[in-house]
């Protein structure tokens, strides 16, 4: 938790319980209140790759000024069982609270945990004997951190309603409203006034709480894809299952495959017929992937693949997050090919870049990677509205049918300057041409000669130069005159944004390159960076340190950089950022 | 009216002899026939020898990856609906690597025809074994003989919902024409199995033997193409190998289903920025 | 062609038609002719990957010293028609003698060619006039090249018998010597003695000769590979071709799959089983096996899969020659996970490594590649008798089941110092254990305990360190004190090799640096080599600079490498490389 | 003789009312019948909520990737045929991204057996369509109602030379248990697809529903499982939903063929390096 003065401007809250418990509805319910409430939120859910039966937690984070991640302890705890406590005490904040619903909670003692009140909540009885169904500790919990947090009631209300009058009806909101008064009523008489965490109210200017894979498919739809092909998996899904609803009624269509190769097959084929068309994946169907992905490179084809990672190798953890593929799409696949490689690091950065995506992928004609992680694909933050007036659509050298009638001589792949040539499509007049996997002419058909060959490899691959210029920079955060630096991409921007902070307290001075694209590598931008460094660290979600080879490979000097890794599963938390670096000063 | 050399781009270098040829003349007869404009034709082929064909063929062509024609033919007609798009695949490309997409394509019922050259061998990559090369079937691959029971693409195809079944021969270019028109009248997805011999790699399966094992259910007229199953009864004589046009089925097409009665295809959708509905879904997210 | 005094000591000689011409058969056998008279041999292909009516050219290089690769021009050209002429005019040797079977012969230009002498020779009209059928154009030309090279007949008549008498019967064999005597007797009336290319006879030592596929298939034979499953691909079919004789009978088993995912998933089942399991593929292939990839390391299975490079991105090239797809090895796939990747520079090397292969996979348990290439696979090379002696057989820590028994308390995944767990397989007593793809505990069951997740992923990536000083060190070859230092991998080798001998003639010592294993990567022999260099560079096959980027990420130092690339699809020859180098300096 | 509990290694975490639940008791009591050794006994499982049960059951076990059980269960039985091997797979598993595999297997014959966990719904994923999801299901995946007709994977067994096929489900675990217990006896692949409601995913297919649905082959004296024409009308219909044993034919197994009377599976090979047998074979290079 963090103060000023009196009045409190971070807090944690975490529920935790079984998978099956509803802790997911209750956290995100309690998100949106706290987001109507003005608060900034950045959400993180810790659940297994199973259905039931195993412990799963969901932390709430609000603050009053903008975050991007979790935050280092936890100030206000509910517990659902007591097998989560032992777990987590040592998280918990000073002057935390914790109540439990379990029989036999203890409080651990001072040396393992700093929170100061423990309180055993008897949700589930209360739930059985007011409403007879258990279901209803949920709002009953709900009511208990509404009395903690002295939370908006208007606001409660009306999250849900929404969440159940049209679904549900009437007589379901009267209940759980009811549920939430008795949590307050009973919190009440457990929790002393000064136990309480009351939290401000603030104008909530009508933002956006929402998750990178929403944002993604929200940033899709509105940069004009129109096909989406996909194959179900944890934690991409969700890009596709809302653009499912949305694309229909936008004169788009979205196809579940039977598998990963079928959905990129797929939607290379619709973007060869002229749809801005993406397929969405993870690990184990990124690899599927890689033999359609060196075919799109050789064919052309625009294609943008919104890759979300999780634990790998091999099905690993599906459900928890990490940074170990960004290797797979930089330099997998077979033979070498133009591609592009944008990270996000934000949500509001996972909605631009999806619309640049776009861009990249016909102006260059080439596949376009978005590599995101679960921590803020399947996690809430809160944004500002997106400027939809931005957003531009950007085709490239697509012909139109006029333009291509009045070419003498079409070529698909025609020798140009930037290497890019004009593109006609199926259906056009004057426009024929072969999309071919084996090598090919300019005309797209197959070829074997050396001399073509090797025209053709420049001609591809002087693409990437070309773009360069047009991607997006690697950005400098915190103190611009700092000698120490750190690198990271991704889900690591809050929390090194934050350790900067935290760092800046012990009197160290850092900055930030927060990489944004991968691929093809900003050498220069990095370069400058790096060199008004005098310690240069790396801070990446996985044991390898791939970002961090990446970088060596594409610099002129030799780089010594200091990885600080982390491969649990979890994201990382600020503090271990800023405590690794001023151990290693 | 269009003639077959319109689609005629350039003479193949398949060996001679080699069956693609009956394939290659059918299919340009078939499009003279349906008088079919080449710029509104697209071909979609697998990796192998049949796979050529788009190469000489004048229309627009994709040869696509082994095993994945029909994903990337679906991706195609889904997306502008007014295309012919016809995929050619052969046996290793259709029901070995393919076979997924092969089952899966036929239950979605995709407005395409499909034509799978089946010389019961990998014959690209220099005569291995194929999935229907017969039992026994000794090859570079398999020495001592195959020990699988070969595939039957056709009674696949049956049990995988097909709308339209036919079998040609392509030592048969007149008959084999008429049935890839007939495939590609078909709403929904038209398959279009080929006996095509490779006279390099088979010397199993040659013209001979295929004259002598099959037979014309189209000369049949007691033969009732929309009975399921006496078409399950014919193609599971191993012996006598039914040809023509062995099952169609009005059922409606993927298109239907998805797009109903929606005009424009997509690649037709106007893509600017329209600001007022986005903000009002937007909305959602608050 | 090079000469000591009057004797030729290198020569190479090409032949040259229509792809179903009967070049391939030709080639292979004057190959073996003077294999068996003594000298040193290297193939090289160039096909298209079409069955038909497309140019193909065979080129048979004899040296009297060991040599490993193409050689820089044509002494004796073969044509069987004239398009080839222009073509290869420019790598006519001076002194070279060209034939030709076509009616528009002219002599190009001595600009255009140092061949001395042109001749029509009507290959076709005599086989049809004296045979009444075309396809003895190919002994015929065998005969004119017998006449010109001076060829031991006592060798021919054995090879012609070895290929045609059981199979096909006396008759035959005697028609095309026959024929080779008509080629013989058509070439002595229109060539002049001078013109000859009499080459000198040797014992033969019982040599092998072979393809670098062969050597591996027969690597995997003697090292206990029992099981094998692939999908057919070039240029790396055959390998399981060769195996798909001779395992039945050692007990194993050939299964082609329906696929490349099939094979190597149906392969880990076999190792797993406790079989010396494989499979082979190329560039597309390996993309579809990439999700495997991933689980062989996470289920730590061994497995060998050897991966013959040819021209990419998708289809590419399918017979041509590339090194693009080391990244894919390296860096591909999902997740951080062990792997071994080996490159082997020649056939003796092929078999060595294959050998090394099973048993690294066996005692790291982890996926241990074979990177070759189409170059060295698919071509000849004379090579010595591999010496089966020092073939062993090592399984790591598989238990015997009597081991097994007296163990308390087995765990498969057990945390061990080296990293290594002592492995059961299915059917003993006393091992039951799980194969989990998820994360698993050291029983193998799935588990997302974030400290398990940590200590499992030290404990298999602890594996490639103790792999480390078991592995194949890089190999320095050349002038041990040249200041020029040259870094490569598998194909290279020949030219490489060569240029040196070139440059020195130029008064340039330059060294070598034989990259043997690519990943865990010998970073220390690496760097001590560079820092003895003035000048370093990197030949590679490929557009991108794979090992050049790879080097630079695995190296101390700033490295400055300078690369020398090709991807026309064809193999270095000895100048082009020597040639490079000299304009650097 | 063994019991159910032997092969109980730990308690599930499926949901209350999970039709695996019903699996997991059946294979016990497969398993016990059978007094299989635990060690002899190995599962391989795909991805997917069924794809748990190999980590609750005492007996040596494989969690492949998703879709590709199947192969590794091959690979496992051939190198060691002394082993029993078992596969289990979903809907998702089997029929979407595994089918290649699916139908390759059949058609290969191994002498395994083959349990699909047919929820009709993509379970652990929460909740997407399957190939199995009728049309017009509706789900997070297909919010406006599947468009593609469902596939029956028993039709699509019988087309692919199967030699065994039975249908069970996992509301009834005595008839499952012997069903796979039969399949595990038969001499070639087995398979034995299981109707098995996910309670919280699957609204449409509950135990309700499906015991609406079927009707058992086992009661019907009549019904001779050898008649493929019969088994294949039978499959036909789509209303009434046949359980029980429904195909099962003799013939030769992939490991008699490629085995023959060979003793010694690959696995007990002597790998111990037969020099002068290596030394003639190296011969042919000369
Ligand atoms: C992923 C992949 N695996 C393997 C190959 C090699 N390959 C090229 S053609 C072919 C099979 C050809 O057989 P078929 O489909 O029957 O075609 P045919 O040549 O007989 O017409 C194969 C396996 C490939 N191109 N891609
Ligand atoms: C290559 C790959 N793609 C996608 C996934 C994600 N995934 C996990 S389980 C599953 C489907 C499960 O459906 P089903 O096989 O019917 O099993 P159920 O959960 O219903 O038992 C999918 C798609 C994966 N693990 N691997
Ligand atoms: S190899 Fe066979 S299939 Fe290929 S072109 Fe020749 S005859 Fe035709
Ligand atoms: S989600 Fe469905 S299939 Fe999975 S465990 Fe729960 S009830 Fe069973
Ligand atoms: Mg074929
Ligand atoms: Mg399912």
């Amino acid at each position: 938790m963090q103060k000023k003065g009196k009045i409190i401007t971070d807090i944690s809250v975490m529920i935790a319980g079984m998978a099956g418990d509803g802790v997911l509805f209750t956290g995100n319910v309690l998100a949106k209140i706290l987001k109507r409430q003005g608060w900034e939120i950045s959400t993180y859910r810790d659940f297994p790759s199973n259905i039931r039966g195993e412990p799963t937690n969901y932390t709430i984070r609000a603050s009053l000024e903008k975050i991007y991640g979790r935050g280092d302890d936890i100030d206000v705890f509910m517990a659902f069982d007591c097998d989560a406590i032992f777990k987590h005490a040592k998280s918990m904040a000073e002057g935390g609270i914790l109540l439990c619903d379990g029989e036999d909670i203890v409080a651990p003692s001072p040396s393992k945990s700093k929170a100061t009140t423990y309180h055993r909540f008897p949700l589930r009885k209360l739930a059985l004997g007011s409403f007879g169904k258990e279901i209803f500790k949920n709002m009953i919990a709900l009511g208990a951190l509404f009395y903690i947090l002295d939370l908006d009631f208007h606001i409660i209300e009306q999250i849900i309603s929404e969440a159940f009058l049209k679904r549900k009806g009437k007589e379901v909101v009267r209940k759980n409203i009811q549920a939430i008064h008795l949590g307050c009523e009973q919190a009440k008489e457990l929790i002393s006034p000064e136990e309480r965490h009351s939290l401000t109210r603030r104008e909530d200017y009508n933002r956006l709480l929402l998750s990178g894979d929403e944002a993604i498919a929200f940033g899709a739809l509105a940069a004009g894809c129109r096909f989406f092909a996909a194959y179900p998996i944890c934690p991409a899904t969700e890009i596709w299952q809302w653009l499912a609803v949305y694309l229909p009624r936008f004169n788009g269509l979205v196809v579940q495959t039977e598998d990963e190769i079928a959905a990129l097959n797929m939607a290379l084929g619709a973007s060869y017929a002229g749809a801005r068309a993406m397929t969405s994946t993870s690990g184990p169907g990124a690899s599927l992937m890689m033999e359609g992905f060196s075919l799109a490179g050789m064919a052309e084809i625009p294609i943008v693949v919104a890759h979300v990672q999780r634990v790998g190798p091999s099905t690993g953890m599906p459900t928890k997050t990490e940074q170990s593929d960004l290797n797979q799409w930089i330099y997998g696949s077979h033979g070498d090919f133009p591609r592009i490689v944008l990270s996000p690091g934000t949500v509001e950065e996972c909605f631009e870049f999806t619309i640049k995506a776009f861009n990249l992928a016909e102006k260059y004609q080439c596949p376009v990677i978005l590599l995101t992680e679960q921590d803020y694909g399947h996690n809430f933050r809160s944004a500002n509205k997106f400027d939809l007036s931005k957003v531009k659509i950007e085709r490239g050298k697509l012909l139109s049918q006029e333009k291509l009638i009045s070419i003498n001589d079409f070529k698909r792949y025609k020798f140009t300057p930037d290497g890019v040539s004009p593109r006609a499509l199926p259906g056009m007049k004057n426009g024929l041409h072969m999309v071919e996997s084996n090598e090919h002419n300019e005309r797209g058909y197959r070829n074997e000669d050396p001399e073509n060959r090797i025209r053709m490899m420049q001609k591809r691959m002087k693409k990437l130069r070309s773009a360069s210029k047009d991607l997006i920079s690697p950005k400098i955060w915190g103190k611009k005159d700092g000698e120490i630096g750190i690198i990271g991409v991704g889900s690591t921007f809050g929390p090194i944004q934050e350790a900067i902070t935290l760092l800046e307290k012990n009197g160290i001075r850092a900055k930030y390159l927060q990489m944004r694209t991968l691929w093809p590598f900003p050498s220069k931008k990095v370069e400058e960076f790096i060199e008004t460094c005098k310690e240069t660290f790396v801070v990446e979600n996985n044991f390898s340190g791939q970002l961090s080879m990446l970088l060596k490979s594409q610099v002129r000097m030799s780089f010594d950089a200091r990885n600080i890794l982390k491969y649990s599963s979890q994201a990382f938390r600020p503090q271990e950022i800023s405590e690794q670096i001023q151990k290693a000063l | 009216m269009r003639k077959d050399k319109d689609y005629h781009l350039t003479d193949p270098t398949w060996c001679a002899g080699c069956g693609n040829y009956g394939i290659f003349a059918a299919f340009k007869k078939a499009a003279a026939a349906l008088d079919l404009e080449p710029e509104q034709l697209v071909i979609v082929t697998g990796i192998g020898c049949h796979g050529r064909l788009n190469n000489y063929f004048n229309s627009y062509g994709f040869h696509a990856l082994h095993g994945r024609a029909l994903p990337v033919a679906s991706g195609i007609k889904l997306s502008n609906p007014s295309l012919s798009v016809v995929g050619i695949s052969g046996d290793g490309d259709a029901y070995s690597i393919g076979l997924g997409h092969f089952i899966h394509s036929l239950r979605r019922n995709i407005n395409i025809t499909y034509v799978v050259a089946d010389n019961r061998v990998y014959a690209l990559t220099q005569g291995q074994t194929s999935p229907t090369s017969e039992m026994g079937y000794v090859s570079v691959s398999t020495p001592y003989g195959s020990k699988e029971l070969n595939l039957n693409g056709l009674q696949l195809a049956l049990a995988s919902g097909a709308s339209f079944i036919a079998r040609g021969f392509s030592g048969n270019p007149t008959q084999l024409s008429s049935l890839i028109e007939k495939g590609m009248k078909h709403k929904g997805f038209a398959l279009v199995e080929v006996l095509s011999p490779c006279v390099i790699h088979n010397k199993i399966n040659t013209y001979q033997w295929f004259r002598k094992n099959i037979y014309n259910l189209d000369d049949d007229s007691n033969y009732d193409p929309g009975d399921k199953i006496k078409a399950w009864e014919k193609l599971s004589n191993e012996k006598k190998i039914p040809m023509g046009l062995i099952y169609v089925e009005k059922r409606p097409s993927y298109e239907d289903l998805v797009f109903g009665k929606r005009a424009e295809p997509i690649v037709s959708d106007d893509l600017s920025v329209d600001v007022p509905r986005l903000e009002k879904i937007m909305e959602k997210f608050k």
